[in-house]
């Protein structure tokens, strides 16, 4: 319940609150009610007041009672738990599609227009459905303040979650399915904005984007591309040693590879990089495990790659 | 324990009469299969092969002369089993 | 291996057939759940590549499969009749009868090797080349199943032969006998248990397409 | 025959059989020593993966890096967890107070396959130590979790083969013991022990057979699925070869929701024995409580999708899964009332047994009730994956079966060892855990509503003051742990000779001396019209 007063964010807020306050008010009221019982029994019927016991061996009355009544509080608790999900589970057709990635270790968005965004910018009061793609292991894209979560399946098609922002703000973006090292710090944010305000900047990227190719230099470029794709939650750029080598110095650096089963000396140049993004398990270096990063082949095009070589040179 | 158990012997001939019953049945779904029945083929194979074990169960494993507790515990494995399969397919027969 | 435990020596009156044969049974039962987990993996698999599994179930040779059904089946009769012939008081003829299951789950084993063999001489085995470069998805999951399932069973006759091998010998020393046929009876139970995998798995891969 | 003459006078655990020393204990196919043999190895293990926990804990006192970086901290909360579910909670009650106890409580000598019953521990230790080769040799300690989910569990570098093989014979060890009781409790009563006298920890101890021997072989053939995959790529799970991660899942999760049930079944089971005999009264509704043990057991079989609700599942699944966990549901309220009824008119006799199995049922419902959140659909979507899951599953698993176990232990240790443990003590170290028990998973469920995910190494700062909260409680439960060992240690060496029947209980194992003599009884019993596990008078 989020601070639920303060963050009615979303759509389904109301409905999933709802269900919370029916099942833990009467949770509480159980668990109280039966300790002041128990509690009750156990000062009353001690040995020191109640040297005898009562024999009882059992009601059949009371035991249909009380399995009569759990059952139907439990099935108004289930209820309210299908009332508050049920919604989202049919996307409305005038939706705003967005597609969310996950990869290992980061969230990327891409609009209708092409545009790609590591934080997800949403405009107030539309639907909005997430179409949601894994690229590796598992995922899932969570955001506490909509009350919504939803598992990234690698290949598994119409995958999708909606709902609807409904309040202005910044609202934390998690992923909530262990998927590895650096899980903890696969998080972003969604940032919701009166339409007009999202409508100028979903239309204004197309110009940016043209300036920016005039004024950016293709290694500014190049570092824009990384940080969207998410290249630095596994290279740092400061030498610190994570999940993939760090980049520092790394242009024309020799390097020990794993290659198959030998292991052989390289010199990081435009060929050595391009392969490493393209079969990222075909050279490893010595010291990193297998497995870890997904090609990128078909989400990068040969430019891209051009202005990351370009930044990775600036690099030092 | 000394139970003395009242071990039901079978005779041979009833083995050999199962046997002959069960290559019936087998060549039956070779048969049946290498009909175009569509969608009723898996339906079709799979009920020899419940008939078949149902056999196998009865004869060859003795359950017939079994106590009926043993039956039940078999019926109840296998009807679990089932009951395993259609939950799981609640989810695939129904996505989207 | 529940057969193996009525001969108690701290505790020496426990010998109870009916406990042996429950044991035995409660062990068939987490067999075939064991087997079950595989086959919800088929059905479900089946279910959402049903193409692709009708296309690769054509690339088995029934003739193998049918052969080998029909001799399971001989030998699960002939164990069943060793098992009469145990409580008639006919040794020879007990002997004589899983000898002859013994050769036929050997037979079987053969039959099998074969068929691999000839799988495996076309490229095709688990994460090979080949299924990976010209096949769909569904037919990598049908051949990944094929083997994993086949194998498993086969695994079982392996284990169900070692079980036959020590009846055998029990029955020929007489500790085995027609008071004492727990071993005998839970050996012939486990092949049973083999055969009744088999009959399912023999048309959901070899027969329909 | 043979061994009569030598075990006159002797119980348990001095008499000589065919090998001395420590030969003489893990070859032994008595049942009260494979009993022992199972809590000493068990204890062990549990120390070992409280540690674990702890260290888990204090790396969370601070955002940031505490203690340990994030593969380290990965690979602790996936052994942490292996260790608990596998080698701890699932074998812990059924094989250490079942086979010390249960063949006692039914009048038998030994259970049905005494050597069946020391391959099963034989096993436990053959698994055991497959897991730790996995954390000592190899690519590394797996960091997977203990749910082992593709496909990260083949796409990892870690040394995943041995901990899953581990888990494999693991599950054979459980399942071998499933089948050893079910066998014992069909065959071996003694004469006038029918099925409606059978003390209530044997009928959840054969609910919880059941499960293991219909449960576990699925998680295994998974397992095997998993590895195949690792080393051959048959492509069942991989969505690269067509396989569907969400399968994995169901398989997973139709051995593991029922193995929740093998943890908590017999420890309601022991908590079902511990009430009667300190209110010194008849349980209440006695077939109302095998009633629910067996429909725990079946209807817990059904219902593993509702630890799927945000994978993917169809709407209908979701919707079946979530109206079941809700009826399965009942049966464990009905237990809760029927104990807090037991103590209703009886003269109960306070002391620490009891006080464990109050906390027990307190704790219970906590971990219940919270288990509604996660069984309604919209609430757990919000919830699932959380820290909300994990305070929940923790008042279930630790607070269950955890307290029970620390219940069971205070309440037969004078029949096991023969001497009685130092009350005062124990009940400082009770209450001292107890404490700490709450500090530490209370602050987990606020955690949770507020959106903290779980599997998380690092946090954002508006998480701090939980987790504060959560770590000092790890800290007060440690030494309630510790003060319970240490008492129960010198106890069980020094403690006062104990009685036959300390707590005046009616059940079978009280009848004979503490401990108990080699063969349980020195002439069969016989129960009697009027005799009955519960009958006080």
């Amino acid at each position: 319940m989020y601070s639920s007063e303060i963050t009615k964010a979303s759509n389904f807020v109301q409905g999933v609150d709802t269900a919370f306050l029916v099942i833990m008010g009467i949770s509480f009221l159980f668990l109280i009610g039966l300790t002041v019982v128990m509690l009750v029994f156990i000062f009353k019927y001690n040995k020191k007041k109640n040297p005898k016991a009562t024999q009882i061996e059992g009601s059949t009355k009371l035991e249909i009672i009380w399995t009569v009544i759990p059952f139907l509080i439990t099935m108004l608790m289930f209820y309210y738990g299908w009332a508050g999900w049920k919604p989202m589970q049919r996307a409305p057709k005038d939706a705003m599609e967005i597609t969310a990635y996950g990869r290992m270790w980061n969230f990327s968005f891409e609009y209708e227009n092409g545009r790609r965004t590591d934080t997800l910018f949403l405009p107030k009061d539309q639907p909005v459905k997430l179409n949601l793609v894994a690229m590796d292991v598992l995922h899932s894209l969570y955001i506490p303040a909509f009350r919504v979560k939803q598992d990234m399946v690698p290949g598994k098609k119409d995958n999708f979650m909606w709902f609807e922002p409904q309040k202005v703000g910044t609202y934390e973006l998690f992923c909530a399915e262990y998927c590895g090292l650096q899980h903890s710090y696969m998080y972003t944010y969604v940032e919701v904005m009166e339409d007009s305000a999202f409508q100028s900047w979903i239309t204004d990227t197309t110009s940016v984007a043209a300036s920016v190719a005039e004024i950016e230099s293709p290694a500014a470029t190049g570092k824009r591309i990384m940080q969207n794709i998410g290249c630095f939650a596994c290279h740092t750029l400061d030498g610190t040693k994570l999940v993939g080598p760090s980049f520092k110095g790394i242009w024309g650096e020799e390097q020990t590879v794993q290659t198959g089963r030998e292991k052989r000396q390289v010199t990081v140049d435009e060929d050595y990089i391009r392969k490493s993004i393209y079969e990222p398990n075909a050279d490893v270096v010595d010291g990193y495990n297998k497995g870890l990063m997904v090609s990128y082949e078909g989400q990068l095009s040969d430019d891209d790659i051009n202005n990351i070589i370009e930044y990775l040179k600036t690099v030092k | 324990m000394s139970e003395d158990k009242h071990h039901h012997i079978v005779p041979y001939r009833l083995y050999v009469i199962v046997l002959v019953a069960l290559l019936a049945l087998t060549f039956a779904s070779i048969g049946i299969t290498s009909i175009e029945l569509g969608e009723y083929t898996v339906a079709a194979a799979l009920l020899f092969a419940v008939i078949k074990s149902v056999l196998v169960l009865t004869y060859f494993m003795h359950l017939k002369y079994d106590k009926p507790y043993i039956k039940l515990m078999v019926a109840f494995v296998f009807a679990i089993f089932v009951v395993v399969i259609v939950i799981t397919f609640l989810d695939y027969l129904y996505r989207v | 291996m529940a057969e193996h435990q009525h001969a108690h020596i701290e505790h020496p009156d426990m010998y109870d057939p009916e406990s042996s044969k429950i044991g035995m049974w409660l062990f068939i039962f987490t067999e075939l759940l064991l087997f079950g987990g595989l086959f919800i993996v088929y059905s479900v698999y089946r279910y959402l590549n049903a193409d692709a599994f009708h296309l690769a179930a054509e690339e088995l040779n029934t003739f193998i499969g049918a052969f080998n059904t029909v001799i399971l089946l001989v030998s699960s009769m002939t164990i069943a009749m060793s098992t009469t012939a145990l409580q008639k008081g006919h040794k020879k003829v007990a002997i004589a009868l899983l000898v002859i299951t013994f050769l036929i789950g050997i037979g079987f084993l053969v039959n099998k090797y074969i068929e691999w063999g000839v799988k495996f001489s076309h490229g095709i085995w688990p994460g090979s080349e080949q299924m990976l470069n010209e096949m769909s998805q569904g037919e990598i999951l049908f051949f990944g199943l094929y083997f994993v399932m086949t194998g498993l069973h086969a695994l079982h006759i392996i284990v169900g032969l070692i079980i036959m091998g020590f009846a055998m010998r029990g029955v020929a020393n007489g500790k085995v006998n027609a008071k004492r046929p727990s071993l005998l009876d839970n050996c012939g139970l486990y092949w049973h248990l083999v055969d009744l995998i088999w009959i399912f798995l023999f048309p959901l891969f070899y027969l329909i397409h | 025959m043979h061994t009569t003459n030598a075990v006159n006078g002797a119980n348990y655990l001095t008499y000589q059989g065919k090998y001395k020393g420590l030969l003489g204990w893990i070859f032994s196919t008595d049942h009260k020593r494979i009993g022992l043999l199972y809590l000493y190895s068990i204890a062990t293990m549990f120390a070992t993966g409280v540690l674990l926990g702890l260290a888990m804990k204090f790396e969370l006192l601070a955002p940031g890096k505490t203690i340990m970086d994030a593969q380290t901290y990965n690979a602790t909360f996936t052994v942490h967890g292996v260790i608990m579910i596998f080698m701890v909670v699932v074998p812990g009650l059924p094989a250490v107070f079942g086979n010390l106890m249960m063949p006692i409580m039914i009048g038998a000598k030994d259970v049905a396959f005494p050597k069946l019953n020391l391959l099963s521990w034989w096993l436990y230790i053959a698994g055991v130590v497959l897991v730790l080769c996995a954390l000592l040799f190899g690519s590394g300690t797996p960091d997977t979790g203990w749910t082992f989910y593709a496909p990260y569990s083949f796409k990892t570098g870690t040394n995943l083969l041995p901990a899953v093989f581990g888990a494999f014979v693991l599950g054979f060890s459980s399942i071998l013991t499933g089948l050893n009781f079910l066998v014992t409790i069909h065959r071996l009563r003694c004469p006038g022990m029918k099925w409606t006298k059978l003390p209530l920890f044997v009928w959840t101890l054969y609910g919880t057979a059941w499960i293991q021997l219909l449960a576990t072989p699925v998680v295994g053939i998974t397992l095997v699925l998993v590895a195949l995959e690792r080393v051959f790529g048959v492509g069942v799970f991989d969505p690269a070869l067509g396989g569907d991660p969400v399968l994995y899942q169901h398989l997973f999760w139709i051995y593991s929701h029922p193995a929740v049930y093998i943890m908590i079944l017999p420890a309601m089971g022991a908590i079902s024995e511990i009430i009667p005999t300190f209110s010194q009264k008849h349980i209440f509704g006695y077939k109302a409580i095998i009633a629910s043990t067996l429909a725990i057991a079946f209807v817990g079989y059904l219902v593993w999708g509702h630890h799927m609700f945000t994978a993917g599942m169809s709407g209908t699944a979701q919707y079946y899964f979530s109206l079941l966990t809700f009826i399965v549901a009942i049966p464990s309220a009905i237990k809760v009332f029927n104990w807090i009824s037991t103590m209703y008119k009886g003269s109960i006799n306070i002391q620490t047994p009891f006080y464990w199995a109050v906390s027990f049922i307190f704790v219970f419902m906590v971990g219940g009730l919270s288990g509604l959140v996660l069984g309604a659909l919209a609430t757990d979507i919000y919830v699932h994956d959380t820290a909300f899951v994990v305070a929940h599953f923790h008042y279930i698993v630790f607070g269950g079966t955890g307290f029970a176990f620390f219940a069971a232990m205070h309440y037969w240790f004078p029949k096991i060892f023969g001497r009685m443990y130092d009350k005062a003590w124990a009940n400082i170290g009770w209450l001292v855990f107890f404490i700490g028990f709450l500090a530490l998973y209370s602050p987990m469920f606020y955690l949770g509503m507020m959106g903290m995910p779980r599997r998380y190494y690092d946090y954002l700062e508006e998480f701090h003051g939980g987790n504060i909260l959560s770590t000092l409680g790890s800290w007060v439960l440690v030494t309630g742990f510790i003060i319970i060992v240490v008492n129960l240690v010198r106890s069980a060496r020094k403690g006062p000779p104990a009685e036959m029947n300390p707590w005046h209980s009616k059940t079978l194992e009280w009848t004979v001396t503490s401990p108990p003599p080699v063969l349980n009884f020195e002439k069969e019993p016989v129960l009697g019209e009027k005799d009955g596990p519960y009958n006080y008078d």
